[in-house]
């Protein structure tokens, strides 16, 4: 496979986000990147994943083309079972979802995200200093797919000791056994994947890791664009950069009309 | 926000739901009217109102423009996840508050997905000046789910170690079965639901391509439910195959035929997105909300929905090749036969 | 009208079931007698009444035959709604059941219904003396519709001041309000149609009352086959017998397979 | 009964359920076999088994002759309303507790409707030989709902007022939001569902026609679930109309094509009661439990169960002529071109 040599952020996102997803597993798909990840592992790697979106399309083989919305007519099309937002949820909430990816505008060490509001928190809640859309399914997916997989673009302002908004739950606080306390279902965060790296969990404290750094950035790099601190795994290795034909899939295949996957 | 912490009702309470039920006429009426006489009718000032469809997909975007020709005060908005439909009337608020004004909202979501945020969201909660109550998709659903059912709440994971439980009015109790925590939210019984289906009898009996959405349930939780579809069809045509009906003729009020009626968002088997003209609206209120000059979005409603009759009139603004090209896209997705 | 002079006690239930229901209502339709007397109230003074079964199907014409099962095809036909019995229920409780039609082996003055177990409660639950079908709907009927039908052949053993088992709710004890204080909605039980009479229940208490009369029976003869005290309305008029055109419907058009109605 | 106030689990616990699906394979595999196999592989000693159908529509009689014929031990059964299937199981535990026996039951109606109350209910239960757990149909829906949800609990109106609240597990709490008593009824997650249905393909989709009973939550409730259906058709089929899909392959372990696998209950679609059969089975088991007399049960179970190899040798003893005819019933109430 020759290395790409003109892939962008979001394509770097795109392609590990495909390859963390195992053939044959569950993924429930949120808006945007994942939709075009999910489509790559499904066209490379993993033939056999099953998609579930939010607005009730289960299994669907998404060769329509790539959906713009997660209830895009595009997922519906010979689909395995098609109900409504309760029925997804109830499902996931069964624990049918194996991965689910979630986004944020904030996230902290704990895998905790933030999609609601900026600003200061409860004070300025009803008047926030900006207002982002919302939860959407993100929080349902938190609380109750097996893992989830995290996207944040990574910048200091966005990886934050402290949310302004807890949208969707990680770690919580860390301690142990955290989730099952508060009732929530599922292991929790599993991998974020930053526009610099890939960073998992320890598995005793639940604090964000640097697992994999993307070509060009070092564990220096990665830790100075963070709002707190990382730990480090023992064998920190660089991503293999997409290939030429990841991005042409990407490119081509996928997003030719860059709905989600911007080429500028 | 303490208010939301506190438990009351919004819309109607389970047993008020439940009276207003019971006394309602329940039979098999044709409750074929114009928009006009739907929205005068069944929307009242103060009202909760429920909206179906999902983002920009089968948004009752017709109903939404007459709503906003005709002016209502002091709304609450239910849905989970929504675009066009509240960005139409928050958009009228903008221009006109007098005219037309939001209270609250109870939601999940509010943008566009690969159209982006809203601006009109943005506007009205960055300047204080709507009720806001956060939820998640699955929390709103299953909220209009427990109204559906008649009872006063439902358990769910959901808001589980998020601040949700915090700014809403769920409580968290340990489960009497369990022992581990438990969230119940509040049931969501509206005043009104306004709904967009595919097809639909005279009576109501309603039936809905790709995604159900919420829409089922908004309509059997609300007291009132006024629906557009695509195609008013016989009967005898939906009673072939009742198992296709998504929503009884028993929870329905009013029937009105509006093709196009969620366009510019999309409809399965009829219609994919008019991004384009998604964009051009949303440029207009950006430009409001930077530097509150309200010219580009006056102009816009000027033109599209006070200065027209109703939404027919809207749909013929646009190039008849730019609907059928939009026609064109969706019957890639959902190929079938005439 | 001519009346009929060999209707059966079956008969004279189902004619007055079918007049109790009122066009243009919706009715939970129970098993046996009352689905013969929906349809004779649909096919007489009724057209426009919209039958509910438990099994899932709203509002079916019914003009395939009478269903012997309330999960029958023939509830299926035509109807405006299907789904399974937790959207049955769903409804009823929602408040969309104005009438529901029960039955049961035993019921008290406050209308409440065993159809569980006969035996000492509670220690023969586990080894009664006679085990009955159990609540079937009807416990969930007694709870949510608006108002109940009972139906119960009038026989001194079934009529009694204590029942082997509340299954399916009426007054409860008759005090105000009781059904509200226990969480239930709806009024209750509104008619009690026996193989004798036609009772209601008094506004104040609660208590079974004689509203009506079958021809032949006198308020005496009522009163002696009950296992309580009844009381009695102002002025008891006669129910009319059935016409012969309503004996020959139930006959020939509706039951002639005498699945429920037996001749005999 | 003490015992069944006190709270436990029967089948799986919520947290079981859901470890146990998260561990399964749910790919879209094929999943055909034959009955003797799924029977074997998937049900065990001591598992709650949750019957799909209602009464005697659409009920899994081909998976329960097998199951006879295989022999268990101690089972649970839960189901909302059932007839022969039940029937079949406890006629076998009449006859031979040491080859197949019920422990419990959990359900709300064990009879026949028009063909009347059940003999071998009756038999065990006034003997005392199971323990039984009374709920209503909607308490049993809803149970296996929760279930189906990953909830611990679900609130109903349902038991309130009624003994069940006191000879079952419910719970009844002041609702947090109303004060108001509302009934909390515990999940109920079967370790094995035995469903059948009109068409499947082989990964497991199921199309349902008419009622579809409470047959998808027991599905999604339960660990396992083996599905016979009528008609084997190929996916593509079925993904052509999603919507009409009622299980998804997630949560199916066995698909086997059984035609006449309800016989003689009815399916939808493919043909009405056998009432005779039905009665001739009653006379048998109701002999025994009036005078303890085996002789006419042996034989029926002997003739139709343990002397033929498969369900198909059982349909293949009634007249040709008798089955034409109970498929002409059903078209008539389902008319359809083939």
């Amino acid at each position: 496979m020759t290395v790409s040599t003109d892939y962008t952020a979001q394509e770097i996102i795109v392609v590990a986000g495909a390859k963390i997803l195992e053939d044959k597993k569950v993924v429930f798909v949120g808006t945007g990147l994942p939709m075009v990840a999910s489509l790559l592992a499904k066209l490379t790697h993993a033939p056999g994943l099953i998609p579930v979106f939010e607005a009730g399309a289960v299994g669907p083989p998404l060769k329509v083309g790539l959906p713009i919305s997660v209830g895009d007519s595009k997922t519906f099309t010979g689909a395995s079972f098609v109900g409504g937002l309760n029925a997804a949820f109830e499902m996931t909430q069964r624990g049918f979802a194996d991965f689910g990816f979630i986004g944020g505008a904030e996230v902290d060490m704990y895998g905790n995200l933030n999609s609601t509001m900026m600003g200061n928190f409860p004070e300025t809640y009803q008047k926030p200093a900006v207002r982002l859309p919302g939860s959407g399914g993100a929080s349902d997916m938190a609380a109750s797919c097996e893992r989830t997989i995290l996207i944040v673009p990574h910048d200091k302002r966005r990886f934050n000791e402290k949310l302004s908004y807890v949208t969707s739950p990680g770690h919580l606080d860390g301690s142990p056994n955290a989730r099952f306390k508060a009732g929530m279902q599922g292991k929790g965060p599993y991998r974020v994947i930053t526009t610099k790296a890939i960073l998992d969990f320890d598995k005793d404290t639940n604090r964000m890791r640097i697992l994999q750094i993307f070509p060009g950035e070092t564990v220096e790099s990665v830790q100075a664009a963070t709002g707190f601190e990382l730990l480090v795994a023992p064998h920190v290795s660089v991503f293999d950069p997409p290939t030429k034909e990841e991005v042409r899939m990407i490119r081509e295949d996928i997003d030719p009309d860059q709905a989600f996957v911007k080429r500028a | 926000m303490e208010t939301n912490t506190e438990m009351y009702w919004t819309g109607l309470s389970p047993d008020e739901a439940r009276e207003l039920l019971v006394n309602k006429d329940k039979s098999m009426k044709d409750k074929r009217m114009t928009l006009k006489q739907a929205v005068a009718q069944f929307i009242k000032n103060g009202d909760n109102v429920g909206i179906g469809g999902f983002v920009n997909i089968r948004q009752p975007i017709a109903i939404t423009h007459e709503m906003v020709r005709h002016g209502f005060k002091d709304l609450t908005l239910s849905w989970q996840s929504a675009g066009m439909a509240p960005d139409y009337l928050a958009g009228a608020m903008m221009l006109d508050p007098n005219h037309f004004s939001i209270k609250r909202v109870e939601m999940a979501y509010w943008a566009h997905e690969a159209f982006g945020l809203s601006p009109m969201f943005r506007y009205l909660a960055e300047r204080g000046m709507i009720e806001i109550e956060d939820w998640s998709n699955y929390n709103m659903s299953a909220r209009f789910k427990a109204g559906a059912m008649g009872l006063p709440f439902i358990p769910t994971r959901g808001p589980l170690g998020s601040d949700i439980v915090k700014t809403s009015r769920t409580k968290v109790i340990d489960c009497p079965f369990t022992s581990r925590p438990i969230a119940l939210l509040p049931a969501s019984n509206p005043d009104v639901a306004i709904i967009h289906v595919q097809a639909a009898d005279m009576y109501g009996n309603c039936i809905i391509r790709g995604t159900d959405a919420t829409c089922a349930e908004i309509a059997m939780a609300s007291a009132h439910t006024i629906v557009t579809c695509e195609q008013l069809v016989e009967h005898e045509l939906v009673a072939r195959n009742p198992k296709d009906v998504k929503i009884p003729f028993l929870a329905v009020d009013a029937v009105i035929e509006v093709p196009f009626g969620s366009y510019p968002g999309a409809c399965r088997r009829h219609y994919y997105f008019n991004g384009e003209h998604i964009r051009q609206f949303h440029a207009a209120a950006n430009a409001m909300r930077k530097d509150g000059s309200s010219a580009l979005l006056q102009a816009y409603y000027d033109e599209n929905i006070f200065g027209v009759e109703c939404f027919e009139d809207y749909i013929a603004k646009f190039p008849v090749k730019k609907l059928l090209a939009d026609q064109k896209a969706e019957s890639f997705n959902c190929e079938r036969l005439a």
